[in-house]
């Protein structure tokens, strides 16, 4: 058998994970180093195996399966198509920029006892988050998908109410308070979507007797695995509704503001780019080949939600005091697009939405990553006590220009393609869903502009007037993502060529089909 | 040859991207960096163009394709380049007035210590703009289209620390937006119908026809206005013109070049490009010149009242180009007269521009006219140059205005029916304006008193004439000015060239075309005349009378601004605020009123464990019972 | 007569027992009431011993009387130090643990 | 009733004596009760002679052993497939030994050895007057803050008894889920009940909460003892016997009731129903199932902590057992009788407890509710009715042992002036402390909460999928649900512990012996293992799945 390179991807992180844990108290640059080199080696092997995928070959390439757990019919079963493959290298790749970011976040500011490590912990436990997020990308059957979705919500807790902003970290009990009431938020909020989650798992296992998707999916195919209308749609709702709340898709929205507000800004990162997108994946790959017929009856519900997250996420986003909270909202209206491209049930709006992950992860990370060394610069979170930053730090101002750009989709940038493939996607199926959804990227570009406008325009404040501009370390982190958004919107094929076959597939297990252009039609 | 046409976009993008990410060792060579790549970009456009004139008519159209950018199922947009007569001509106003114009900001902007970041954002327009004509389909050209946007949205808020300026520029980005949307939609609307987007076969090339006709009318007619809605955000057409007022917060070179010369022409170009679409579709077709004309008048009226040159100049920009919209609706009988007019316009009002600002520059950036006058003594160069952009534009016999204007008008007549005349009518109206509105410029900058007196910190103005490196290119339009109209028309040299791409027709004007100009010229002088009355005669008063209802109203834009402000502004505020208000208190609060309510009862059962094991004995005691009950009921049913 | 009935008086026994229960407060009474609850089960015992004619029943009711007396041994000592220590034997005044 | 029958009666009385025969008993099969009784009275009898300097080893040391061997004797007999292929009844009907029977006593053993060791900490107290005390009283009968008792603790006297006296009760709990007639279950229940009452009576600090403790919990025991003996009558009454093989013939019918009189009287259903009922309530008020389980948080709070955590894990382990037992052996037949009141039973108790220790304030009661709902978890399994059933009770009472006494082994470490700290407040900002002990107790909070990759996870995936085969999908719903709700105070604690600062006169943490640390490590290790690698202990429960009868 060969290297099973997909569990190497996801194993070394976690090995990773508890070496940095292991180091001891007082080498907390060590630990620092060695998670970024992991994270670095990580992202070697996610590269190998990008090499490795072959985009017209089987549908789930670099498979591995073993028996785990055979008295619940669970399998150790990996395997990545295009999908999975694009979004497990986007994980890789953006985790030595969060590393990278974090580097000063953890550091030890009050005496605890001398066994009390943060730096070690807040570093090993983004490694455990990366390691539980590639692998319920690769996993193929449904309860090891199930078993890390879940998982990782204890690392990302911990992230979360451990770690706050520098800004708040002076003994302010109130920050702290709040900070754990977000990270509570956060993982009730996933862990009641992920029970509910565990019923469906448990009913699919009833009905289908396996957890293996092919398996399931074929049996479907070939009729042999019939569900009743009925049961079908409840299992839907019970996965989907965990994925919604990850996504997260209104009205579950409101633990995203919270945890991404208190949250330091490479945990927030972590969160919308990477933890969130396991929802969206999932609904791509799980609800719709386990469920096609069920989730075509809920489409059109789906499509209203997504639309009301799209506006209202934007909105929301245009009404907020914080920048931190602005990004969030401005997430949720990208994944209200993300979820309408997928639902869309058209070629362009699924492979549209795989890429809109990508480029989301991408850009958010670049725009959440500069907010954060500004914030870490002045120490408040609020957008009213900043002002004229792009006098005294023009480089910091231009790169969170960019960023911004990106998330209101200017053509040429990354998002762009995306975004527009979405639309288009639902446009040919939805034409009305589609121009309200095209409101979208006015109110983006609303909410974007205000904010560098707010913050970076303007008489200098005092307060920021001693600012100092991008450092070496943080400029290492932002050059390479922007550098990426302008080649993915220049030249998105890379990505394209390796999604669409994966989105095609995805198309005939719903028995979809793109519609015809009407001139073509009408001959 | 054709690999050229990439070079024209590759120049100034280099520039741009050297510029912007050289840093600051840079600052110094800055100006001149941006400068030769814009003139090599010219270069190869003349190269192109000789090249160009020696082919047949026919196939004068050079393509350039690169690779393939997004291709999912069977959407497909691909980049590359389409350069025929219509592009060519766009190419060569852009890079030339272009180049000339970096030229005049190298003296304007020298004192500016952010210099380098300018000329980077100006070769970064130039790049966005040459791509949005030369893009071989529509959403390539939608990237240039956004392109100029934020080049425009960098350039206006280019003195950032300026709230005004920031301000402005975030109008002119979202406004545009606006317009953006019905572009994209347009777009779908296409690929939905036609299953493609590109101009080779939607919208033919010489010889073979394009499939746009094959769909129905509505559906036409939508993509239409969709297009159109699109042209209004870039041109400043009414209902999206509000932006180009304050977009005079930018330095007056990009007025000149963004502001005057091209981007805000980039919707006729759209408009003409997509002629195909709106053959098809009269009735969208009846719109644009619906807007055309009622822009022209806007534009005019707003201009004649404003005492900030920049403003009056945009107010004037705003009109003419409500000409071209206008022409540009007619149809085949319009469309060559419109970039006709684009390009005559390009020289003049750039000219306009420039002088402007070279005032601006003898005069410590004062904009107010009012605290002008008598500066022809003082800068003669600029006097003569603007007043021959002022001759040109209001239709003086034999200056470019005049060739142009006087066909538009020609063909709004020829438009026959009382849709003929009544947008004739506007046309000839709007001469008449513009001879006013110009005329007053004119006087009130460089005719009577000086009026200037010394700013907040005492300084007394001292006007003197700007450098050469500002004074050659205006020099250079003013030619333009005089004498572009003139070589276009004899023997319909422009017609001749443009005509393969656009197609055109003549219509059955019921007016001859000597009527018309000699209505024009009645009119002109009327115009110019009450100016010299007005401000000539008497002298102008430092500080603005009250004025008339309808001059109050067109200092404030018609009202128009108001009504976005009180409408879109304050109206999203509120929304958004009670949107905030809804998502804290009803979205979150039922989660968290879900987590008390089961507190609640927590603390409530809790109550239950009194502590007396006796309560315990009776609750075990009660279950008992009702387990037994139980059981037996289970029986019993 | 119908053994049936002592069946029925071994119901009212353990009733009355159950009652006791709830009703008194002093732990010795009632401890004496679950005493008259499972003596009320021995009568069970021997009446349908004596029904099913076989001998089980009377058997464990020996059982339960040894039970029984442990049950004494253990719970006596059990409230006589709660008894020292709090100079009460009411069930109600043990009550520190609540809520 | 005749004359002759009455007759009869004494007859047949006295005919059989001459044919009465020495009861067969299969002592190797019983062995591991056996040891563990005998050990209790050697136990007793070093109470009795051994100089008291020396008790507390040689009791320790004989308890370790005694409980060693009797598991390795649990381990022999499975081994020889008494487990499965050889499962028979042994002693006379008295005894079943099959797989279920040593799969759980197998589990109590192992959490008896637990216990002993916590019970046997000496670290933790600071020394009284130069002795290494534990968590017993000195002397249990000296009246609190006495001159005796004070006596005492100068003299270093210890309460060793309470080994024999675990030993006992462990030998009852051996017993009970083997039990395989009524009475036997009975004297089983009463043999480890008994010596429990006592043991929570003796801890050392907070002597009144631990006698109230005890009296509350010997009176209602007693209580819910003499339904259980009641519904015994009744059964009896019904059936002619107290045989499990026997009772279950006459319910599905392959015997005819021994008296058509008595049925013609009173319609035996009515006393086989309420005969079950009351039996089954006895049971419940063993695992703490609502609404018999208000005697739970009183006691587990005020017993001292290694009895509360280890009377949590092997009662539960034991009545469960029985319970599994009693209603798959010998009411099969009357399955659609008492499974919709087990629904109910177990939705009460998952919602009641999730949902009042949401407001709990104590620690031990905490767990104490928490152990409520893990009960009603159970149960879901318990109703599903099918080989999966058992073996996924199994599975979970093994995994859910474990992390018990481990939690609360953790709780016995966090100690103030007062001894143990367990008010929640003050375990504010542990994990700055002490962030291993932390981060261990938050290993056991995860697995409570039934996170995945911790055992709680594999255990309440078992019984749930079981109960869904069952078809019991609206149980799982409202698990799920509770779950949810119970997540949410385990998730408490854990914010408590790492994101609170903590308080200037907060608790320390003592650091304990070897013993109480292997029981800690013991219980995260077999958390992780059983989280992560499972199959092993799965293939044990299901291969343990099938009673005899």
């Amino acid at each position: 058998m060969s290297f099973p390179l997909l569990t190497a991807t996801a194993v070394l992180p976690a090995l990773g994970a508890i070496a940095t844990a292991a180091v001891p108290a007082a080498r907390r640059v060590a630990a620092k180093w060695l998670a970024l080199l992991v994270s670095l080696g990580t992202l070697a092997l996610a590269a190998v195996t990008l090499a490795r995928f072959d985009p017209d070959g089987a549908r789930y390439q670099l498979t591995e399966s073993h028996a785990w757990i055979p008295d619940f019919g669970v399998r150790y079963q990996l395997g990545v198509d295009g999908i999975g493959v694009a979004l497990v290298a986007l994980t890789a790749l953006l985790m030595p920029f969060v590393i990278l970011a974090g580097w000063h976040d953890a550091d030890p500011h009050e005496t605890g006892s001398r066994r009390w490590r943060p730096t070690q912990g807040f570093f090993a436990l983004i490694l455990a988050v990366e390691a539980m997020v590639i692998i319920s990308f690769e996993a193929t059957d449904v309860f090891l998908f199930y078993i890390f979705f879940e998982a990782m919500l204890i690392p990302m807790y911990f992230l979360i109410g451990g770690f706050g902003d520098r800004a708040h970290e002076h003994g302010d009990e109130a920050a702290a308070t709040q900070r754990s009431y977000a990270a509570v938020k956060f993982l009730l909020y996933n862990l009641v979507g992920g029970l509910i989650m565990l019923a469906a798992v448990i009913g699919l296992y009833v009905v289908a007797g396996s957890f293996s998707l092919q398996e399931i999916v074929h049996a479907r195919a070939d009729g042999s695995l019939h569900m009743a209308t009925s049961t079908e749609r409840w299992l839907f709702l019970g996965f989907f509704f965990a994925f919604a709340v990850k996504a997260p898709l209104w009205p579950l929205h409101t633990w995203l503001p919270n945890a991404m507000g208190e949250a330091t800004a490479p945990v927030a990162v972590l969160i919308t780019a990477v933890v969130d997108k396991v929802g969206t994946f999932a609904m791509l790959r799980f609800c719709l080949q386990l469920f096609p017929e069920a989730s075509k009856w809920a489409t059109p519900a789906i499509l209203v939600l997504a639309l009301i997250s799209i506006v209202y996420g934007a909105l929301l986003a245009v009404g907020q005091r914080d920048i931190k909270r602005l990004v969030a909202y401005a997430s949720i209206s990208h994944f209200g697009f993300i979820i309408l491209g997928i639902f869309a049930m058209t070629t362009q709006g699924q492979s549209g939405a795989t890429l809109y992950m990508v480029n989301h992860g991408i850009s958010t990370a670049a725009l959440m990553l500069v907010a954060g060394f500004l914030i870490s610069r002045r120490g408040s979170r609020l957008i009213a006590d900043y002002g004229g930053v792009q006098k005294v730090a023009p480089v910091l101002a231009g790169t969170f220009l960019i960023g911004g750009l990106a998330t209101l989709s200017l053509p040429g940038l990354a998002p762009f393609v995306s975004e527009f493939l979405v639309l288009v996607g639902t446009f040919t199926r939805y034409p009305v869903v589609g121009i309200i959804a095209t409101f979208g990227i006015v109110l983006a570009a609303l909410y974007t502009l205000v904010l560098y406008q707010r913050t970076m325009t303007g008489p200098v404040k005092a307060e920021v007037a001693e600012m100092p501009d991008l450092r070496v370390r943080e400029l290492l982190v932002v050059a390479p993502l922007i550098a990426l958004l302008i080649f993915l919107g220049v030249y998105p094929k890379p990505i394209t060529d390796i999604v669409n076959p994966a989105v095609k597939q995805t198309m005939s297990d719903v028995q979809k089909k793109d519609p015809q252009p009407e001139v073509e039609a009408a001959k | 040859m054709e690999n050229l046409i990439a070079l024209l976009i590759a120049a100034p993008l280099l520039g741009a991207a050297v510029l912007l990410c050289g840093g600051r060792r840079l600052d110094a060579v800055g100006q001149w960096i941006g400068t030769v790549l814009a003139a090599a970009s010219f270069v190869v456009a003349v190269v192109l163009f000789a090249d160009m004139l020696g082919k047949s008519p026919e196939d004068r159209t050079f393509t350039q394709h690169l690779y393939s950018w997004i291709a999912v199922g069977n959407f497909r947009a691909d980049v590359g380049f389409q350069l025929d007569q219509l592009s060519m001509t766009f190419v060569l106003l852009i890079t030339g007035v272009g180049s000339l114009i970096h030229v005049y900001s190298i003296g304007y902007m020298e004192h500016d210590e952010r210099r380098r970041r300018f000329f980077g954002y100006l070769n970064l327009f130039l790049a966005a703009m040459l791509l949005l004509v030369l893009a071989d389909n529509y959403l390539l050209l939608y990237v240039g289209w956004e392109g100029v946007g934020l080049a425009s949205y960098l350039l206006i808020g280019f003195w950032q620390h300026k709230p005004s300026a920031a301000t402005a520029a975030k109008k002119a980005f979202l406004v545009n937006r606006v317009g953006d949307m019905g572009l994209s939609i347009a777009i779908m609307l296409m690929f939905t119908t036609f299953g493609t987007f590109a101009f080779g076969p939607l919208l033919g090339t010489e010889g073979h026809p394009g499939i746009a006709g094959d769909a129905t009318e509505g559906k036409l007619t939508a993509i239409g206005l969709m297009l159109l809605l699109a042209a209004c955000g870039k041109s400043a057409q009414v209902p999206l013109q509000s932006w180009l007022g304050d977009a005079m917060e930018g330095p007056t070179p990009v007025s000149a070049l963004i502001h005057a010369a091209t981007m805000v022409t980039a919707g006729v170009y759209l408009i003409v490009r997509s002629a195909a679409v709106f053959n098809a579709a009269p009735d969208a077709q009846l719109v644009v010149t619906v807007v055309g004309g009622v822009t022209l008048l806007f534009g005019a009226i707003v201009g004649c009242a404003k005492d900030d040159i920049k403003k009056a100049l945009a107010g004037s920009t705003m009109s003419q180009i409500g000409y071209m919209v206008l022409a540009a609706g007619l149809g085949p009988i319009g469309y060559v007269f419109a970039i006709m007019h684009l390009v005559t316009h390009g020289f003049f009002k750039a000219g306009l521009f420039l002088g402007a600002g070279s005032v601006m520059h003898g005069m410590n950036d004062e904009v107010d006219m009012r605290k002008f006058g008598g500066l022809r003594k003082y800068m003669p160069v600029t006097f003569v140059t603007f007043g021959l952009g002022y001759l040109a534009i209001i239709g003086f016999p034999g200056l470019s205005g005049f060739f142009s204007k006087d066909k538009i008008i020609e063909a709004a007549f020829a438009k026959g029916g009382t849709e003929g005349w009544i947008l004739g009518g506007v046309a000839l109206l709007g001469a008449a304006i513009t001879a006013y509105y110009m005329t007053r410029v004119m006087i009130m900058t460089f005719f009577g008193e000086k009026r200037w007196q010394p700013d907040a910190e005492g300084h007394e103005p001292h006007p003197h004439e700007s450098p050469s490196s500002m004074t050659i290119p205006m020099i250079v339009l003013a030619f333009g000015s005089v004498f572009a109209g003139g070589f276009f028309s004899i023997g319909d040299r422009f017609l001749h060239w443009l005509e393969p791409v656009t197609g055109h027709s003549e219509g059955d004007s019921p007016v001859s075309a000597l009527t018309v100009t000699l209505a024009t010229m009645v009119l002109l002088v009327v115009g110019a005349g009450i100016a010299y009355l007005q401000y000539g005669r008497s002298s102008v008063p430092v500080t603005a009378p009250r004025g008339s209802l309808l001059t109050r109203a067109a200092r404030r834009d018609l009202y128009q601004d108001d009504f976005n402000h009180v409408v879109l502004v304050r109206g999203g505020e509120h929304l958004t605020r009670s949107l905030v208000y809804v998502d804290h208190t009803l979205v979150d609060g039922v989660v968290n009123g879900t987590a008390a309510s089961v507190g609640g009862l927590s603390g409530r059962l809790r109550k239950l464990q009194n502590g007396y094991a006796r309560s315990y004995a009776v609750s075990m005691f009660g279950g008992a019972a009702i387990l037994v009950a139980a059981t037996l009921l289970m029986r019993a049913v | 007569m119908n053994p049936v009935n002592y069946l029925y008086l071994a119901a009212l026994l353990f009733t009355i027992g159950a009652t006791g229960v709830l009703i008194r407060r002093n732990a010795i009474v009632v401890f004496m009431c679950i005493e008259l609850m499972l003596n009320a089960c021995n009568l069970a015992f021997v009446v349908f011993s004596r029904m099913h004619g076989n001998l089980d029943g009377q058997i464990i009711a020996f059982f339960t009387m040894v039970v029984a007396a442990a049950e004494v041994v253990v719970g006596l000592a059990i409230i006589v130090s709660l008894f020292r220590s709090r100079h009460s034997a009411s069930v109600d005044d043990a009550s520190l643990m609540k809520l | 009733m005749s004359a002759s029958a009455v007759h009869s009666l004494w007859t047949t009385a006295a005919e059989p004596i001459s044919k009465i025969d020495a009861p067969k008993i299969e002592y190797a099969q019983l062995s591991p009760t056996l040891i563990v009784i005998g050990a209790a009275v050697v136990g007793v009898l070093i109470e009795a002679f051994v100089p008291r300097k020396s008790r507390y080893y040689a009791q320790v040391f004989v308890a370790v052993v005694a409980l060693a061997a009797a598991f390795s004797a649990v381990v022999a007999l499975a081994a020889s497939g008494y487990g499965t292929t050889k499962a028979h009844i042994a002693a006379m009907g008295a005894i079943a030994v099959d797989g279920p029977a040593l799969f759980l006593q197998g589990t109590i053993l192992l959490a008896g050895i637990l216990g002993v060791f916590t019970f046997a900490e000496r670290r933790l107290d600071p020394q009284a007057h130069g002795n290494r005390v534990d968590a017993f009283a000195a002397q249990a009968s000296a009246v609190p803050g006495s001159d005796t008792e004070k006596a005492a603790v100068k003299a270093g006297f210890t309460t060793t008894e309470v080994f024999p006296l675990l030993l006992f009760a462990i030998s009852g709990m051996l017993v009970f889920p083997s039990a395989n007639d009524l009475l036997t279950l009975f004297v089983a229940l009463e043999v480890f009940s008994l010596p429990l009452y006592l043991l929570c009576a003796v801890a050392r600090r907070k002597r009144l909460m631990s006698q109230e403790a005890a009296v509350k919990y010997f009176l209602l025991g007693a209580f819910a003892s003499a339904f259980t003996l009641f519904g015994i009558a009744l059964l009896y009454g019904y059936a002619g016997s107290v045989s499990y093989a026997t009772i279950a013939h006459v319910v599905d019918g392959t015997i005819t009731n021994v008296d058509p009189a008595l049925a013609g009287t009173m319609g035996n259903d009515v006393l086989l129903l309420i005969g079950t009922a009351l039996v089954v309530m006895g049971l419940l008020f063993k695992v703490g199932a609502v609404p018999f389980h208000m005697w739970t948080p009183d006691v587990y709070q005020g017993a001292p902590t290694p009895v509360t955590g280890f009377m949590a894990a092997a009662t539960k382990v034991a009545a469960f057992g029985a319970l599994l037992r009693l209603l798959y052996v010998v009411l099969p037949g009357l399955r659609w009788d008492w499974r919709p009141v087990m629904w109910a039973v177990a939705v009460v108790t998952m919602l009641g407890g999730a949902i009042v220790a949401i407001t709990q304030t104590d620690i031990k009661r905490l767990l104490a509710y928490s152990s409520i709902a893990h009960a009603g978890f159970i149960l879901a399994g318990v109703i599903a009715t099918s080989p999966d059933g058992v073996s996924s009770v199994l599975f979970y009472l093994g995994a859910y042992s474990f992390v018990t006494i481990g939690a609360f082994a953790v709780v016995t470490l966090v100690r103030d002036a007062g001894g143990e700290a367990t008010h929640l407040s003050k375990w504010a900002g542990l994990g700055r402390r002490s962030p291993l002990v932390a981060a261990v107790f938050a290993v056991f909070l995860l697995a409570f909460a039934g996170i995945p990759l911790t055992s709680g996870f594999a255990g309440k995936f078992a019984v749930f999928k079981a109960a869904a085969e069952g078809g019991a999908g609206a149980l799982v719903v409202v698990g799920v649900i509770s779950s949810a709700i119970a997540a949410f105070f385990y998730i408490r604690v854990i914010v408590l512990m790492f994101f609170s600062e903590p308080k200037p006169e907060g608790p320390t943490v003592a650091v304990p012996s070897p013993l109480t640390m292997t029981a800690i490590a013991a219980g995260v290790a077999v958390t992780l293992v059983l989280g992560v690698a499972p199959q092993y202990f799965l293939n044990l429960a299901s291969q343990a799945g099938v009673f005899v009868r």
